[in-house]
Parts: C-alpha cells; structure tokens; sequence
C-alpha cells in the first residue's frame, strides 16, 4: 500500500500549502519555492490526495488543502446532554409565554421572587427565548419572548394555545394549597437556575 | 592577558545571547567578558576548556593558576569584580596551597576530595551546556518544521439539550399566578348535605330498616370525603331532631363509641 | 502512482489531525469520532506520511501533522515565531528536561549561579516548563517539570529521546555531585575514577 514517494518538488508544494495561512496561487507557490513551476506539482497532489481525508483544491485560482466534505459531521461534533429545566427556569419560561413581550422586572414582579441571570441565560441557551428588543421606558429594559422553537419543543402551534387562566383554575393548577406545599418542597430551587446545576432527570 | 581573552570567550549557540564582546577597548574588554559569564564556575569552566584536553584529564592546579591569574589581572586594573568570582579566588588558593601540602599534613577533606568535587561540578555544568546546545539544534516547530498554517479547529460544541414539558410549564405557571394572586378569602361552592336533605334521608332509611343501625350507614356510600363529612353532621343533627320528634332512638354504649339508632313505628 | 483509498477511520483521523488546532492524543482523537479506537489508524497514516512533505509525528503522547524537517530552509519564514531563548533559559530548560523533576535550587547547583527570577518565568510562560508538585524534604521547595509541548517544541517523542540521556545517566552525569563524589571515592582515590562522559569540545 506504499506510494513511490514523491518528488521534491511535489514535497516541497505539499509541505508549502500545508504550513500556508491562506490559499495561494501556483505563481505564488513558485516564488516562495524559487521560482519552480509547481502547476505539475499541484495537480498530482491533488489526484494523491483525492479519496483521502484532506482534499487539496482550487479556489478561485487559489489552493489550499480542505477536510474532505463528507467528514465534516465528524469534525463539528455536538455533544448534547440532556437536562431538565429547573422550576425556577420553568417558571420564568412560563412567564415570558404568557406575558411577552416581558422584562425581567416584570417577570421578577409576576414570580414575586428574584430572578437569577442564569434562569434568563438557560431559556436563551435552550433557545426557547429570545431578547426581542427593548421596552422604551426609562432604562430601556430588555424584553423578552419565546421563540419558534419554543412552540415547536411543546407541541404548540401558536402561543394562542397555552391553556388559559380558567382552564389552568378548572384543571386545579391554580389550587393554592398545592402550591403551598410545592414551593414549600421546592424551596431552594432557585439556585438551580444556573445551568451548570445538575438536575435529576 | 590576550591569551586570556582572546578567541571566543565561551562557544556560543545562535540561540545564547547576552555576552557583550564587540569592538571594546582593552580595559573595557575585560570588564565586558567577565560579564559575560555567569559566574566564577562558567569561568572556571571556559577555562578548562582552554586547556584543550578532555575534561576528565584537565589539571585542576593548571585551571587554579589560570583563574587566580585571571582575577589578578581584573584587580591591577581595578575592575569591579562580583563577590563571588573573589570569594572563588579565595577558595582556589587554599584549595591550590592543600593540594601542594605533603601528603601526611593534608587536611580533611582531603584536597583531592575538593578538587575531585570541583572537578564533577565542571563536567554536570558542561554536559548541560552541551545538552542545550543539542536541544536548540533540534527540528523546533516554527522554525524548522511547521504546524498547519490555518487549522480549520476541531470543535466539540457542548450543548445541554433542556427538557421541560408542557404540564410542567403550564403547572409552573398555575403556581406561579396561585402564590402571587392578591389573597381573597372566598367561601368555595362547596358539596355540602343540607339538613333537610339528610333528615329525608336518615327517615327514609329507617322507615325501611327495622333493626339498630350506626349512623354512618346512612351516608352515601361512594360520596366525596368532603362530603361525607357534610352528611355525618347533617345526619347527626338529623338524627336528632328526629329523636326530639318521637320518630327515632339513639343508643350510644359508650363515649365516642358509635352512634346507633333504630325508627320508632308509629 | 495511486494507493488504495484509506478506509473510513484512516480518512476521518487524518482530517480531525489536519483540522485540529494542536495536537491530539489517541484517546481525543478516538472520543471526538465516537469512541473508535484510532492507534491502528494513526500507525498507518504515520506510515503514509512516511517521506512526503508532511509528516504525521508523535510527540508526548500526542500526535500532530508537520512538515518534514529537511523542507525547513524552504518553508522558513522571514519572521521566525520561535521564541529566542537566553543562554541562561536555554541552560535552565536543559537541566529540567534532563533532571526533571528538579528543584530550583538543585538547578542553581549545576548551574553554579543564582537563577534570575525571569528565566524559569519565561519557561513557565513558553509552556515548555511547568510546576510539578513540590519535593517533600524540609522547606518543601517547587519542583519543575517539563511538557508535552516542550517535547512537541523540540521534535521529541518522549524524554527518552532526549539527545544523550541514555549516556549520561549511564555515566552518573545526571546523579548529583554529592552522589557522584561518594561512589568515586569509593572505587578509590583516582581522580579519574567516574566512567565520564566525553564532554569537552
């Protein structure tokens, strides 16, 4: 499976393009290898490199080598990690679909509780809310609202179908005893707005 | 002094830096190499390696006249010498005075101990040198090979994939809206067994039953509890009132025990 | 002149080394592509690469993409990026890669001189030298070590292929003065009694 190496030109070229911080054209190749025609040189790295991991290719007139297309999933690697909202993280989300466009002033008055940077910066990170300009009020508060997504992760096709108050009341959400002893459970569950907090799932 | 100083003082690799030696006047030549070295052992070393023989083979005596000479010569010319090159000179001559004793009059340690010490400290000093000099001749990237010129990056983008579920959202906000409601307090439509209906009952019950039945078995079977809560103290009052009328007995055989009662026939 | 096609994992480790920003241990390599094992791959890229312009090379474990070492003068650039070394740097930074781990102090006995606060600092910030613990005598003094990039730096497998390690540790040259006069003076009172190392010029 060896190749009959290549020859220093060849070498040369392949050695010269990889270390290049752009693309460079052959006149330019030649110059900096003193002067060589390096046309040849070019197309049988190219055929060589064909098939292989890296491409080398022209651009424009230019070359330069490239990762092969097909590999490019594997070099942007996503790695996901599953993670439940936190209550203080879905409260503020429930907040902002009811309510928006809300500032985090509002949102804190709604919640009756602070709101921690990190609850805000979780929903924007799970891209289910977006800053949606900013209230022109004194300060100029950023406003808040869900995004796209948001209605797409909860099977939703407008905002319009989130339950309203009375449904929310007939289906016993709003029982203030429940919710006593919820929050009574939950307290401190403020700190796990943050979004390095591990979260049971 | 130009046997001393003359040549090279020390070899130099591309990469050492820091000894002045260019076109200096005598006297500031001198001056010049002595800062150049660092200290009386690189001195020391630099000379022994005048002596152009292996190392191991150097004359310490030769290298010890060498050096006293050497620091005579910067003294007559009133040259500013760091302590430690005198205090090596120092040293040197005691060092050169043992050496020289007979024998049986040696101190401890011996002299040759000192020399032999002296001795191995040159060679560590001088294969280290010899060892940098190696490594900076290696192929070092960025000057004799290169990396990538434009790395495209590899790049593992971490992403938390948040879960949160439409009851819990819509519950979130339940609670949300229920802890910060303003407080009203409100009578709640609540099930309730009115007095009058339990009075029907509890007569209709006991016109069809003929022995002593607890109360409780006048509730609805299946109700609420809320309810049957409702109904126990409207079927108790119930049961009540129907005894004040002569239509019913009670009988309890002891506190708290359970309520019986039986009709009365008219 | 055309070599078989690399398989899938040959191609996709020679792209994510060609992509990468620095260099890579196998273990990386292999968790970035899903866990795979690369060391077969990376052995025969190697072996690829083997007399072309670039070379695939291990170093301290981690492996990097270069170019061949006898291209330099045609590659080497008006404006070097290597950092010029001070005789004292260069002396210190010998004595740890060869010592290692070693104490300031001990650095200052071969050296014969103070060590000027600078010169481990500028180790230390080249990435070549790093803090490794400290030795538990009294006084507890830092010891230093060198790094992975030290051997990536100066085209260094590993501290094994430090030029002449094997020799001088053979010859007692890297034991300290104090152990050396000892055994000396054991095998007698020759001066010339330690196997020595040739080591004048």
């Amino acid at each position: 499976m060896t190749t009959p190496p290549p020859d220093d030109l060849v070498r040369a070229v392949e050695a010269a393009l990889f270390a290049a911080g752009e693309p460079m054209s052959a006149e330019a190749i030649g110059a900096h290898l003193g002067g060589a025609d390096v046309r040849g040189a070019l197309l049988e790295l190219a055929r060589h490199y064909d098939g292989r991991g890296i491409h080398l290719v022209e651009r424009g007139g230019r070359w330069h080598f490239q990762t092969a297309p097909d590999l490019a999933h594997l070099l942007r690697r996503e790695k996901e990690d599953v993670r439940r909202l936190s209550r203080a993280a879905t409260e503020v989300l429930a907040i902002v679909a009811y309510h928006e466009p809300v500032s985090r002033a509002e949102i804190e008055s709604i919640r009756g509780v602070q709101t921690a940077k990190g609850t805000l910066d979780v929903l924007l990170e799970a891209g289910w809310v977006r800053i949606a300009g900013r209230r022109e009020v004194p300060g100029r508060p950023v406003i808040y609202a869900t995004t796209a997504d948001f209605l797409t992760h909860f099977g939703l096709e407008s905002r319009r179908d989130l339950p309203g108050i009375d449904e929310l009341r007939a289906a016993g959400l709003l029982d203030p005893v429940e919710d006593a002893l919820a929050s009574a459970m939950e307290a401190g569950d403020e700190q796990a707005a943050s979004p390095d907090e591990e979260s049971a799932d | 002094m130009s046997e001393l100083i003359d040549g090279p003082a020390i070899t130099l690799d591309d990469d050492w830096q820091g000894v002045g030696t260019a076109a200096a006047p005598d006297d500031a030549a001198l001056y010049l190499e002595l800062d150049g070295w660092e200290g009386p052992l690189d001195l020391l070393l630099d000379l022994a390696r005048r002596q152009k023989v292996d190392l191991r083979r150097i004359s310490i005596l030769e290298l010890v006249d060498q050096y006293l000479t050497y620091i005579e010569r910067a003294t007559e010319l009133r040259l500013e010498l760091a302590a430690d090159y005198l205090v090596m000179a120092a040293w040197l001559a005691y060092l050169k005075s043992a050496l020289l004793l007979p024998r049986e009059e040696q101190p401890d340690p011996s002299p040759e101990e000192l020399a032999l010490r002296l001795h191995l400290r040159l060679q560590r000093l001088a294969v280290m040198r010899d060892a940098a000099a190696r490594l900076m001749g290696r192929d070092r990237l960025g000057r004799d090979v290169f990396l990538r010129g434009a790395p495209e990056g590899l790049r593992v983008e971490r992403k938390h994939k948040w879960q949160c579920d439409m009851f819990a959202l819509i519950q979130a906000y339940g609670q949300v809206k229920a802890r910060t409601a303003p407080v009203v307090h409100m009578v709640r439509d609540r099930m309730v067994m009115t007095l009058d209906s339990a009075l029907s009952r509890v007569s209709s019950l006991l016109g069809v039953n003929l022995d002593w039945m607890e109360l409780r078995d006048f509730l609805p079977p299946h109700a609420d509890p809320r309810l049957k809560r409702s109904a126990l103290a409207s079927s108790f009052v119930a049961a009540l009132e129907l005894a004040r009328l002569g239509k019913a007995e009670l009988r309890q055989e002891e506190t708290f025990g359970p309520l019986l009662l039986k009709g009365i026939r008219a």
